[in-house]
């Protein structure tokens, strides 16, 4: 046991790569589709193109066109035919061009993929990943820009992740893929060719409704996961500046939330400063108050605090940086509630 | 339009053979396979009808009219193939092999009554319309995948063609070339909008040529017909054909559901006049009393062993063991979550609810 | 002025009908169709049939196919219609059958209907309503009893208004009308044939954003809406019999929510019951403790209560009552922040 | 099907009369003008691109190839009818009436540049795929309960056939006979997707068979077959008969857009090879000599004061005002609400950041 551990770290050791985070999820989905022949992916563009962020880059040479299936623009369709596929003991990896487009498959999504299981009380099962690149940030047209993870949060029956590193994007991908249920698998665009990462080239699982700590800390803690983790890592620094020491937590599942690490932080500072890009208003940050309200109700010292993006439509790129949090806008969410 | 695709037809009005060259294959005991089955869903129809009237189930959906198309259809499938229905369709899901006790307790509102057959790939009835088709796409292109000769065949109707799943569904299956079969039963309503209102297109079938598939236009109200055009298709499907759409050209006799007043949209008596001269079980009858195969004690035989099986299945549904609340907690995932755990807890102890 | 006022009141107490709520919200409809040539119903099965629930009886015969539009089966596509409709200086209100229905539509709604608005700076608006009957207990089929509310209030650029009676339903949804941006007009299936209640034959408005205190108290804060306000007030008074005095509160628009009524109430009783059937999490209870924690943490002195659905999709109906907040629950859940 | 809807062209590569039953029509000044306008927007096209390689804009769309379909079909439009065009269209919004300032302002990533034209009803390019056809089937409908002559047109490409709205803004369409005119760009891409594996029909006017109307295929490279058969459509729409379907075929000569690499997925080199042979400006320079009316130093004074517009345009741009926060959270409702005016504040207050 001891010896095959050490085995596995030599062979990581050997075969780790330093990937950005789109080079790991393109390992990622390689590495399930080397190990299971169920596995197949769909979409546009993601075939000969390789996606057109190379998420799949190389693949369908590889894998072939009957596992790499360059799709008709149809996304109600194509996610449609991937619920026949999982009825049919396939496990189709949905790739939707940009999270903004998801839209047109939300009847399938909310009315099938969602409750395929209940409905026949666990006969069928719908073991399918939906990929999605999300956020704003990286000066994409209209609707490209989207973070509603909070939909699909408020929909039961399917799971919801979101990758803020290369390594945590290829172990939570394979572990979604290996998951007996739907996954929506977030990728913030704006961290997919940013700071590379040692990568195991083997197969590894991050298990999906943990999160983790990044960064410990006494007396505020900050809630991210995705494209915010940065700003949260950058706002967390510059506290340290004036003696705040923070507990950085990213979640990576944001359903189901992982409420134990909620809880003992939250339990420990008492103080909580939530960051997300999504609109404020009926967001993940509620819910993650919500949970907070229930389990660490006398914890708290201080009046929770959410940076979010606005109740307004994600604006076009001129102004993208306005809507989405800044460091400045944490470290003042930080302060407020440090000095409550 | 009508003159491109005619009305496939093998007997007439009267049950006299349009088309003898099938006769072979609609062997005596073919023939009686066929009226069994449609009979006996014409009673289960006309008993959900009256268990919603005595308030023992739920609100049903009568398909009356409809009974020479989905027993057509379904007797075409082979045992490996995937039915895709909707809720109107429980005529054909019962002559595939769907269970009839199950079926049952889905007009109580149960879950169980979702459940697949225990013996054939019927996925249960599809609420929001159209949504289904891409799934059959899905699982004919996995069918496909996997190399086996299996085929899927999806039920919708008039009105289902105006939403974009359907357009969806049969474009993917069209540019895979999937084995799958788009069966539309064309009944003339979509609840009170008749189909003129529904489309501008004179038929169905045409918008076969919008995905460069065949489409078969085919009288609904003749069995064998249906059978002949969905056994073509499945075919076509089996060899690596892709699919096709046929428009059976049906009607529904009563009500929408029975939640309906279809009085308030059509002139209801006189289909109730017309009924009896379209109807397809009477065609049957007339077709094997034309072939010399008709026997009134047969039928009295029949109709006494369907009732018999429909009151024990009545009875099943009735001394069925009470809703278990746990079932909604836990099939939402294969391990719960801890906030469906919670709360399955937390109703558990205030001692199951409702 | 007095005395318009008077007359108006005398015209009032000639003219008012004893109206269901279905009844009040056919004359809602009526009313503003008779007073503006520029509105226009569409939706599937409302014309001839005048709606499954008869909310437009009669209104095609008295108004013609060209302003009560029977439209094919095709919820993306007569919603688009809508938003051309209204581009074009119309006033669509739009009937989606069933909630759960409006799925196709989720594009629609989430990429034009609520942004047209900020994507031309004001200079096109969409002044247009979207009806649709939500809820369980009338023992629908699947998908017949969503109450997804919550993915709406998320959605910026869309108001969200949910009655509880006859006299609110006729004045929310000519207030909806007369809004000149898109409002969701959630209608409680179980409570269209219930109570009759005095409606007068007249338009009167009632503020969108605004919620009613139903029944005054002093102990604990009940918010609800729709279907759950009469369980909410049963819950009240039986308490009445164990000394503890509830504030219900009928929020009746979910996006913007009332944020003063709130802040008011809970300021006073300082524990907080909420009510609601859709899923709990990502819930619109969840943003209401959002709210409360940001306006009156100060004053919360037990941990806030939801009483909602469970992240399930809503059952079939044998089950249905199961899944929905019953009146022993909200009382348990009274009892607990009361006793806290 | 190509048979059945045989390509439509007044000229043929040669610029050589096909159908001289048009040459009146076809005057030298109106000739001149399909020609300016073609020119116009493939100058504007190329700077587009450069522009976007100096890092002056964001991501930009080029439509080099289209420009016969998008001036042939702008040009046919009446004053008050309605524009709905996708991000590739702006070729037939700069033709109709767009604003050139504010179309750079867009590439710029400015909401300035979503604003209607000053002077006609073109839309804001719609980004999700087919969903604007909708809209453009309700804007008529409006102009028809309205009771005026005008219509709509919706621009979309062979990729858009295969989404639920395509289906449903036509069928409804049908059925209501919505003045409008649905104009297919056929470029033969989806962005890596060619059409060939977006669909199983040979042709895309096909699909108007399913919804009953009129489809027209028209060879998109000659400007004046496409001018025909958009103002017969629009006649149509005019005069109560409905909508028509056009597919224009047509050829993306670059990339989708300046972020993606078409030698990932197609011959580029073979494509850059047949260009000229193709190419919509140079046909309409042959057409112009060979009717005689060809002016070498006409065309020079034309480029000039393009050129010129453009500079202008784009100083313009480059000298606009910063973007204002304010206009984020200004417009969402008439009326903000709390949420948002707090938002706002709380911003404002913060310096109006970024
Ligand atoms: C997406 C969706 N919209 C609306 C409904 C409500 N609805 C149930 S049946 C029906 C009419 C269906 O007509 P058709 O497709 O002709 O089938 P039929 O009922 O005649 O068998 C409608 C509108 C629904 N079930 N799903
Ligand atoms: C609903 C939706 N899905 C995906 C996309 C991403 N996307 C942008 S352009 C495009 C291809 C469109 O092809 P086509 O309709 O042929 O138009 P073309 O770009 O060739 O003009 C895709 C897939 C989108 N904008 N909207
Ligand atoms: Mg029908
Ligand atoms: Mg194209």
């Amino acid at each position: 046991m001891a010896l095959s551990k050490v085995a596995n770290k030599q062979e990581v050791q050997v075969r780790a790569q330093e990937l950005t985070m789109i080079q790991a999820i393109n390992d990622g989905l390689k590495t399930m589709l080397e190990k299971d022949a169920k596995v197949l992916l769909l979409g546009e563009d993601i075939g000969k193109n390789g996606g057109v962020f190379r998420a799949t880059d190389g693949l369908q040479n590889k894998f072939g066109e009957k596992r790499v299936i360059d799709t008709p623009l149809s996304e109600a369709g194509f996610v449609g035919a991937a619920v026949g596929m999982a009825l049919n003991g396939l496990k189709p990896v949905v790739e939707i061009q940009f999270l903004g487009f998801v839209y047109p498959a939300f009847e399938q999504i909310a009315t099938h993929v969602t409750r395929m299981r209940t409905r026949t009380l666990g006969y069928y099962s719908m073991p399918m990943v939906i990929r999605a690149p999300y956020g704003a940030g990286v000066r994409s047209p209209e609707i490209h820009s989207d973070s509603v993870e909070a939909l699909f949060v408020h929909l039961p029956g399917i799971k919801v992740v979101c990758p803020s590193t290369p390594y945590d994007a290829k172990g939570l991908l394979i572990a979604s893929i290996a998951d007996p249920d739907p996954v929506l698998f977030l990728e913030p665009m704006r961290l997919y060719r940013g700071k590379r990462q040692e990568v195991p080239a083997h197969d590894y699982r991050i298990e999906l409704g943990k999160g983790e700590i990044i960064l410990q800390g006494e007396d505020v803690t900050i809630f991210a996961w995705g494209a915010m983790m940065p700003i949260a890592m950058e706002a967390a620094e510059l506290m340290k500046e004036e003696r705040i020491s923070c507990e950085v937590i990213d979640l990576r599942t944001l359903y189901p939330l992982d409420k134990a690490i909620i809880a003992d932080s939250v339990q420990k500072t008492g103080r909580v400063v939530i960051i997300h890009e999504g609109h404020e208003t009926g967001g993940v940050g509620s819910e993650i108050v919500s949970v907070i309200m229930e389990t660490s109700f006398l914890y708290l010292r201080a009046p929770i605090e959410k940076v979010t993006g606005f109740d307004v439509p994600v604006p076009l790129f001129a102004l993208e940086h306005a809507y989405l949090p800044t460091t400045e806008r944490v470290t003042e969410a930080i302060q407020k509630v440090y000095s409550f | 339009m009508r003159e491109k695709y005619p009305l496939l037809q093998i007997m007439d009005q009267e049950g006299k053979w349009l088309d003898e060259s099938k006769r072979e294959v609609l062997s005596e005991e073919k023939v009686k396979q066929f009226y069994y089955h449609m009979l006996r869903i014409r009673t289960y129809d006309q008993k959900g009808v009256a268990l919603q009237r005595q308030g023992r189930i739920g609100t049903y959906v009568p398909f009356a009219g409809q009974e020479a198309a989905q027993v057509g259809s379904a007797l075409a499938l082979g045992n490996e193939d995937w039915m895709f229905p909707t809720y109107r369709d429980h005529g054909a899901s019962l002559t595939f092999g769907a269970d009839l006790d199950r079926m049952l307790l889905h007009w109580n509102g149960r879950i169980e009554g979702c459940l697949p057959s225990r013996e054939k790939k019927i996925m249960p009835a599809s609420i929001p319309i159209a949504t289904h088709l891409p799934h059959a796409t899905g699982v004919a292109m996995a069918e496909e995948y996997k190399g086996t000769r299996n085929a899927a065949i999806a039920y919708f109707g008039d009105g289902a063609t105006s939403e974009g799943d359907f357009h969806e569904g049969i474009n993917i299956a069209s540019v895979f070339k999937a084995p799958v079969v788009f069966f539309n039963q064309n009944n003339g309503y979509a609840i009170s909008l008749p189909v003129e209102k529904q489309m501008n297109s004179e038929t169905i079938v045409q918008k076969s040529a919008a995905y460069g598939i065949p489409g078969i236009r085919v009288d609904g109200m003749d069995a064998f017909a249906v059978y002949f055009a969905v056994s073509e298709a499945l075919e076509r499907a089996r060899t690596g054909k892709g699919p096709t759409l046929i428009e059976a050209v049906t009607m529904r006799f009563g009500a929408h559901t029975t939640a309906d007043d279809p009085s308030k949209y059509r002139d209801q008596d006189e289909i109730n006049r017309i009924r009896d001269e379209v109807d397809p079980l009477l065609r049957m009858e007339k077709h094997m009393k034309y072939r010399g195969i008709w026997k009134p004690a047969w039928r009295g035989s029949l109709e006494a062993g369907i009732q018999e099986e429909l009151e024990t299945a009545i009875k099943c549904m009735e001394t069925y063991e009470q809703p278990d609340v746990s079932a909604m907690f836990d099939h939402v995932f294969a391990e719960p979550t801890w906030t469906i755990e919670k709360q399955k807890q937390h109703i558990l102890s205030m001692g199951g609810s409702s």
